[in-house]
């Protein structure tokens, strides 16, 4: 079923006979290894980058399971200390940039294309580029399980000075600190693709104000993640500088102000929980339409609060940083600032209701995740602005009380979302719909497994117990909720091993449908499945907010439209991208420099270049030469004629 | 009933939940117990005011989000089933309207929001302010203290307590305070970051390289508190605890004084050093994480510290006397203070001055008593993974106890009162 | 903004390359200024005022000239002011969260 | 996209192909601008923290930095800013022996310049014994200053490849817009040199 995208639906595909650019290799190949590896497809690369995500978020499961188990009981000795520091490091890292990122990701690309009524992104190599890197690394991150130095355990924030190399002089920071760093240029690259894309491709007719929700979040997490991400560039760089060249940025003996990490850390942090819920929210906001059957309540306010959160984002990082001593006045005006962000929050929460007010609620199972999304994200929202009261805050800093707040806002929220957004937007990838009853059993195991794992944690934060502890003592009090915890987490365990086998199952042998088998509203539901490698054989002209909504209801007049407009494309057809290597080969040159860099042991003297520097340059010149390439090769492409079958 | 006989805890939380909710008026203790939130730690059983007053302003947050959820959950309910397609025919109706919102709802809703927001907001400003420092008027009356954190104990200072030739008295992992005064304590961290956080006095403040933090409490009773390191701070931050004893002004003044003296020396006869060989039996194992407290300790924890202030009933002169001679011979002095014994003036680990007087050790991870005290000195690490007494930055230290050794030293230091 | 392809864009076409040579020199000629103002006998405060609004001007005279803000489409302008404006906010709150009175390092003399 | 949008005459400031008519290389690189903005932000901030919170025995910057040297640079940097921008409007108008001039000069101040900085670290290290890791001055101000080297490096290799690019015959009016956008880039380090100049030199001598 894999093919299904790989498919094109009629490649009379011929070469451009224009100016020959330098060209080593013009990989053409449709279906097989060669074709992903070398894919320009907004979709493939969605794909994959679905795959990828989704597979890292089973790891990062196994990791909080193991977690989860050394917690059942008190001084319990099923992980040694170092191996849970490891398990609850990459448990986060992996679960934020390795699983709920790449899968917003997945939806951006795959998704957001269509939605706007264009054929492509942008740079469709730049796209690829992005991706490689961050397979990239999520390998670098990865590695340590599997050599001697261990996997990062300094947490996911990595304070300093613990993530120095007097505190943590083994390789496994270093991996940290690459595998970060990587994932941070493939993101800020994709973002850059994403923010073109939705400014410059949208189709006739599809105004900033017609945009579906999905795509304007889209737009916002996109610009969130280029403003965000070069605050932690920069703190990495500065640690890695630390590292490996022994520079003071740190190094208190020298004046160093480890605190200086954690605000470069959480400048980026906070927009970071923005960049994995808005995604979410947007996904939100195109199934309760869809499902109530009626446009969401408040549209332009809704896009509003969702910039507005993203803005003020910017303006409330101290809130992770009450407990560091800030002072009166700095304390207060971020603990403001953080309670401000319920207000736009609360809009939405409002909208979303006011949109299934009046309704016909359909209850499928993608409804019904988006229904949980709001209930779940509500209570998460709730005890955050618990913690943004700083004197309460206090208390609950650091304890269990915040590992329940984010996870109900990571879980119930981004992650209800994305599975919601999955099982929604399948019919539209593979052309199959997974069964009703199967759907609604995966989303009540994990429902109720979620709440039984983290909502005891509220009340373990408040009965004193710190978080990163791999063991506690039988007398604190904590046993019980630990052990409900515990079992609440096999739940969810259970809950999302129902959902991954019916996913697979229904991958395929579910059940067929044609294309839009929801009614639903956007354009990308105009498509016939699967989606043609070109998307839409004529550019759409959009009429209106909900355009496919309005589409089905005033065929005469779209129809018209594209009367008016359909012969002009056609003469001389569709110009799609040529598929290209050079993405590939320059991610794996900075793999290869990464691992230089982050896990080969420093060179033995001055003088001569040892293995570290040897590895780390052949990187930097593989990738030389991959960038060189690919900007000699041009942007050409070739131009396809699709029959005129369908519409 | 059968299921659960009256006598686990949970059939017995389970009827006082039940007795809780059909008193309309709960008292304090009950419903906090009912749900297990009377742990050494809770957050929920303050002493103290800068507590009571973080705790005031939790259950604000409470009250008006529990508000909020009630009211838009209930809307979010009612419109979930009122407009619930259940039939098919329902499903495939004609679309309902198609209205696009209502500007008046949605500013009245912000509104809305905004004003709950700052019934928040106004009792956390003053909470900053307050929880901040010591109020103005009672500042002439605060203790100070200073706490500095290290991979993985804390080492408590008492500047206003001079001690001619050693500097401030200083003691490590049980901070000993006056009760009923504002205490206000530096918070310093020598290595990687660290929290100092007694959840019943006051929230935590972070012990932060290079940062001149500080937090203030007070204890309104005698009594003693569990502590914990709230920032993570490497391998055994878990087992990174402490603890704090508060005592009236009477009793707090004598143990400074008590405090201040050098170690105690047994009165050991010259020739005491010719003693017997002990016939040591060997450790006993100890599963990795095993706890190290007795419940006699649990029950009463500031009676059993106040016992420990007394010297113990029977204690081998010659045998301490081999522990203070060990305690040099095995380099412990090279790390360890003990003022009174020649050459223990170590930096690098706790001051074990009056050691024996302390209700635990090793960071408040095990009861200070012979078993665990041996248990500690025969396997630090087995204890503390990573811990730094058994292991210098990385390089082990080649100490080696024999059992008799090990024996001798606990009584040595057991006798440090 | 304005439409450049227009006719009366083309003369500007043409007096571009004078518009770049005077603005250089403009810039090079604040440059100095800069560097005399450093050395003059003012209060501190005054001269650290003068010499931030001086970078302010050359750093608008290139975004907008140099850059070509001012013939671009007000959405460039709007893009690369976000990211100037959030980078100077988050500046100016670091480095007044480490001036405040509580923040001050240990080992500040 | 924008490649195939050639036209009679070509509009360098509305491209008809994208929604916005700005063309998506320059739209690109204005975004990425935006972006490198929070960049420098940061690594300026630890800078300013720091040279605000020294350490007992940092040396006074003044007496290490040389006034002369740094505005001869600051001025070198200016130069090449005003001949990029000839660049552009050169090829902008099918000139493509004035565009190599103007880059070929624009590629001289900018070695001139990195010339100066080396010279300058070189001189520091040998002279003043500020290195990386001397003091916390050093580390906060090579790796500021250098990370705009290393900037001005790239730049100076994208020019260059241009450069060569041009003698292909493939560079035309039509990808003015690659000109331009790499442009955009240098002036945008052009810019960080200026915030530079003042906050981490001119401002230690008041
Ligand atoms: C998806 C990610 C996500 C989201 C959306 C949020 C949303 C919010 N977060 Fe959360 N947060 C995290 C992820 C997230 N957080 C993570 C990962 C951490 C821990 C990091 C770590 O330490 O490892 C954290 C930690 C964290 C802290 C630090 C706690 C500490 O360590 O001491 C604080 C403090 O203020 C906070 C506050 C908030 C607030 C106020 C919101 C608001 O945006 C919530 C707004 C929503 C609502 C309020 C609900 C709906 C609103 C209404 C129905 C309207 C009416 C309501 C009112 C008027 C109250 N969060
Ligand atoms: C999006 C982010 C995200 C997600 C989805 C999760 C998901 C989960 N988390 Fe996570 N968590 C974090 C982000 C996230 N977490 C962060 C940021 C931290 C802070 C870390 C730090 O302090 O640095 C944290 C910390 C954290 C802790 C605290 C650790 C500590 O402080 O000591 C705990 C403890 O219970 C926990 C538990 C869980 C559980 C039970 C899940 C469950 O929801 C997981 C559900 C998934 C599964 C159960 C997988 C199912 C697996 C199978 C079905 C088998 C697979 C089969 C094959 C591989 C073949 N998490
Ligand atoms: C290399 C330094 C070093 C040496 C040598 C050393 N110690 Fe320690 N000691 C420490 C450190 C560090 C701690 C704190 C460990 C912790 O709690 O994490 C400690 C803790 C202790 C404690 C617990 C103190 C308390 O209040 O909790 C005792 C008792 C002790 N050491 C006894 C000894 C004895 C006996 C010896 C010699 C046989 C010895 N130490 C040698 C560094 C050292
Ligand atoms: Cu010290 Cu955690
Ligand atoms: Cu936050």
């Amino acid at each position: 079923m894999a093919d299904a995208l790989a498919k094109p639906e009629s490649p009379v595909g011929e070469a451009h006979a224009a100016p020959k650019a330098l060209v080593l290799w013009r990989p053409e190949a449709k279906t097989g290894l060669i074709s992903w590896l070398t894919t320009v497809d907004h979709k493939r690369i969605g794909f994959m980058y679905g795959v990828a995500a989704l597979f890292f978020f089973l790891v990062g499961g196994v990791e909080a399971l193991l977690i989860r188990l050394q917690l059942a009981v008190p001084n319990n000795n099923f992980l040694t200390a170092q191996q849970y520091n490891e398990m609850f490091t990459m448990h986060a890292t992996t679960m934020i940039f390795l699983a709920v990122m790449p899968l917003s990701a997945a939806f951006f690309n795959f998704i957001m294309p269509l939605q706007i009524g264009a054929r492509d992104v942008a740079f469709p190599r730049l796209n690829a580029f992005s991706f490689w890197v961050f397979l990239a690394g999520a390998v670098i991150l990865n590695i340590g399980w599997f050599i001697h130095d261990g996997a990062p355990n300094g947490g996911w924030f990595g304070y300093t000075p613990l993530t120095t190399r007097g505190f943590s002089p083994s390789h496994s920071i270093d991996m940290w600190v690459m595998g970060l760093q990587l994932l941070g240029v493939a993101s800020i690259a994709a973002s850059l693709n994403f923010i073109v894309t939705i400014l410059n491709m949208r189709a006739p007719g599809m105004t900033m104000m017609r945009l579906p929700v999905f795509t304007w979040m889209t737009l916002v997490t996109a610009f969130l993640v280029v403003l965000a991400f070069p605050a932690i560039t920069i703190a990495l760089i500065e640690l890695m500088m630390d590292r490996l060249f022994g520079t003071n940025f740190f190094e208190v003996s020298n004046g160093g102000m480890p605190v200086l990490w954690t605000h470069l850390f959480w400048v980026f942090g906070h927009p970071e929980v923005y960049i994995l819920i808005l995604p979410a929210m947007g996904i939100i906001s195109e199934i309760l339409p869809t499902f109530a059957r009626k446009p969401l309540f408040g549209y332009p306010i809704v896009v509003f609060s969702g910039a507005c959160i993203g803005f003020l984002g910017f303006g409330v990082w101290s809130h992770h940083m009450f407990t560091t001593g800030m002072g009166t006045v700095a304390t207060a005006a971020f603990s403001m600032t953080t309670m401000a962000i319920a207000v736009p929050t609360g809009v939405k929460i409002f909208n979303w209701i006011g949109t299934l007010w009046n309704g016909h609620l359909t209850m499928r199972t993608p409804m019904r995740f988006a229904l949980g999304f709001i209930w779940l994200f509500m209570i998460g929202g709730f005890s955050g602005v618990m913690h943004a009261a700083a004197p309460a805050d206090a208390q609950q800093h650091n304890s269990y009380f915040v590992v329940a707040h984010f996870h109900y806002v990571l879980i119930g929220g981004s992650l209800f979302a994305l599975l919601a957004g999955i099982h929604y937007w399948f019919p539209l990838m593979f052309g199959r719909r997974v069964s009703e009853g199967w759907g609604k059993l995966s989303f009540w195991i994990i429902f109720v497994g979620f709440n039984v794992t983290f909502f005891p944690m509220h009340f373990l934060g408040l009965n004193g117990m710190p978080r990163r502890t791999f063991t506690y003592d039988p007398n604190m009090g904590w046993n019980t909720g630990n052990l409900i915890a515990t079992v609440g987490a096999f739940i969810l365990g259970v809950g999302v091993a129902v959902y991954f086998t019916v996913m697979i199952y229904t991958f395929f042998k579910g059940e067929r449908t044609g294309s839009d088998p929801w009614d639903a509203r956007t354009l990308e539901w105009s498509l016939p499945v699967p989606v043609p490698e070109y998307n839409y054989r004529v550019i759409p002209t959009v009429h209106a907010r909900d355009a496919w909504w309005y589409e089905k209801r005033n065929k005469d007049e779209v129809a018209r439209a594209r009367a008016a407009h359909a012969p002009g494309e056609a003469s001389h057809g569709i110009h799609m991208p040529f598929q290209s290597i050079y993405p590939l080969v320059s991610a794996v040159g900075i793999l290869i420099g990464s691992i230089g860099v982050s896990v080969i042991d420093a060179d033995p003297g001055p003088g001569l270049i040892g293995p570290k520097l040897a590895v780390t340059l052949a990187g930097l010149a593989v990738f030389l030469v991959g960038v060189y390439l690919w900007a000699l090769e041009g942007n050409e492409g070739y131009h396809v004629h699709p029959e005129e079958d369908h519409p | 009933m059968a299921l659960f006989p009256l006598t686990s805890t949970f059939a017995r939380r389970a009827l006082a939940g039940f007795a809780a909710l059909a008193v309309p008026l709960l008292s304090g203790c009950s419903w906090q117990s009912w749900l297990g939130l009377d742990g050494k730690q809770s957050t929920f059983q303050v002493e103290g005011p800068v507590a009571r007053d973080q705790l005031q302003l939790f259950y604000i947050t409470c009250y008006v989000t529990f508000a909020i959820f009630i009211i838009v959950g209930a809307i979010l309910a009612y419109a979930t089933l009122k407009f619930w397609a259940h039939s098919d025919a329902d499903e495939h109706a004609e679309p309902p309207p198609q209205g696009h919102g209502n500007p008046l709802v949605e500013v009245g809703l912000i509104g809305a929001a905004v004003l709950a927001l700052v019934v928040i907001a106004i009792p956390t400003l003053k909470g900053i302010w307050y929880t901040y420092d010591v109020p103005a008027e009672s500042k002439a009356d605060a203790y100070e203290v200073v706490a500095t954190g290290y991979q993985w104990w804390f080492k408590f200072e008492y500047p206003k307590e001079q001690i001619a030739g050693a500097g401030p008295l200083t003691c490590a992992n049980e901070l000993v305070i006056p009760a009923g005064r504002p205490v206000r304590i530096a918070l310093r961290s020598m290595d990687v970051m660290h929290s100092f956080w007694v959840p019943k006095l006051a929230g935590k403040v972070d012990m932060i390289p290079n940062r001149a933090n500080f937090i203030w409490l007070k204890a309104e009773h005698p009594g003693y508190f569990w502590g914990q390191c709230a920032e993570f701070c490497g391998e055994s931050h878990a087992v990174m605890r402490f603890r704090v004893v508060a005592l009236g002004p009477q009793e707090f003044r004598d143990w400074v004084e008590h405090q201040a003296q050098p170690a105690r020396s047994v009165a050991a006869a010259q020739g005491a050093l010719s003693f017997a060989h002990v016939a040591a039996a060997p450790i006993r194992a100890y599963a990795p994480n095993e706890a190290g407290v007795s419940a006699a300790y649990e029950t009463a924890p500031l009676d059993s510290w106040r016992a420990r202030q007394l010297p113990n009933e029977s204690e081998d002169p010659a045998l301490i006397a081999r522990g203070r001679a060990l305690f040099s011979e095995k380099t412990c002095i090279s790390c360890h203070t003990v003022r009174g014994v020649p050459g223990a003036m170590g930096i690098t680990g706790p001051d074990l001055t009056h050691v024996g007087a302390r209700s635990s050790i090793a960071g408040g991870l095990l009861e200070n008593n012979s078993e665990q005290l041996r248990r500690w000195i025969h396997n630090p690490g087995a204890v503390k993974p990573g811990n730094k007494m058994w292991v210098t930055g990385y390089l082990v230290n080649n100490i080696h106890l024999a059992s008799d050794e090990e024996l001798a030293l606990v009584a040595f230091l057991q006798s440090l009162k | 903004m304005t439409h450049a392809a227009a006719p009366s864009g083309h003369a500007l076409e043409q007096s571009k390359f004078e518009l770049f040579v005077e603005i250089a020199m403009l810039l090079a000629v604040i440059t100095g200024i800069e560097i005399i103002t450093v050395y003059l006998p003012f209060a501190k405060g005054l001269l650290v005022g003068a010499l931030v609004a001086a970078s302010v001007v050359k750093f608008l005279f290139v975004i907008f000239i140099f850059m070509h803000l001012r013939w671009d489409k007000a959405f460039c302008t709007v893009l690369f002011f976000i990211g100037l404006i959030l980078a100077g906010g988050t500046m100016w709150a670091l480095v007044q969260l480490f001036g405040a009175a509580a923040s001050v390092p240990l080992s500040s003399p | 996209m924008s490649s195939t949008a050639a036209a009679a005459t070509i509009d360098h400031h509305h491209d008809p192909s994208t929604a916005t008519g700005i063309p998506n290389k320059k739209l690109l690189m204005w975004a990425f601008l935006a972006s490198d903005c929070m960049f420098f932000g940061c690594l300026i901030s630890t800078h300013l923290i720091y040279r605000l919170h020294p350490p007992p025995g940092v040396p006074a910057a003044r007496d290490v930095f040389s006034i002369e040297l740094t505005s001869f640079s600051t001025f070198i940097l200016l130069m090449s800013s005003l001949m990029m921008a000839l660049a552009v409007n050169a090829i902008q108008k099918g000139n493509l022996k004035s565009l190599r001039a103007c880059l070929a000069t624009t590629i001289l101040f900018g070695a001139i310049f990195l010339g100066c900085q080396v010279y300058e670290f070189s001189h520091f290290v040998s002279e003043k014994h500020l290195t990386i890791t001397s003091n916390i001055l050093g580390t906060t101000f090579y790796t500021l200053t250098g990370t705009h080297g290393l900037h001005v490096l790239i730049g100076v290799i994208w020019l260059a490849s241009m450069l060569a690019y041009s003698f292909t015959g493939r560079l035309t009016e039509k990808d003015s817009i690659d000109v331009e956008s790499m442009g955009l880039y240098w002036h945008f380090v052009d810019i960080v040199w200026i915030v530079i100049f003042t906050v981490v030199y001119l401002l230690e001598y008041l």
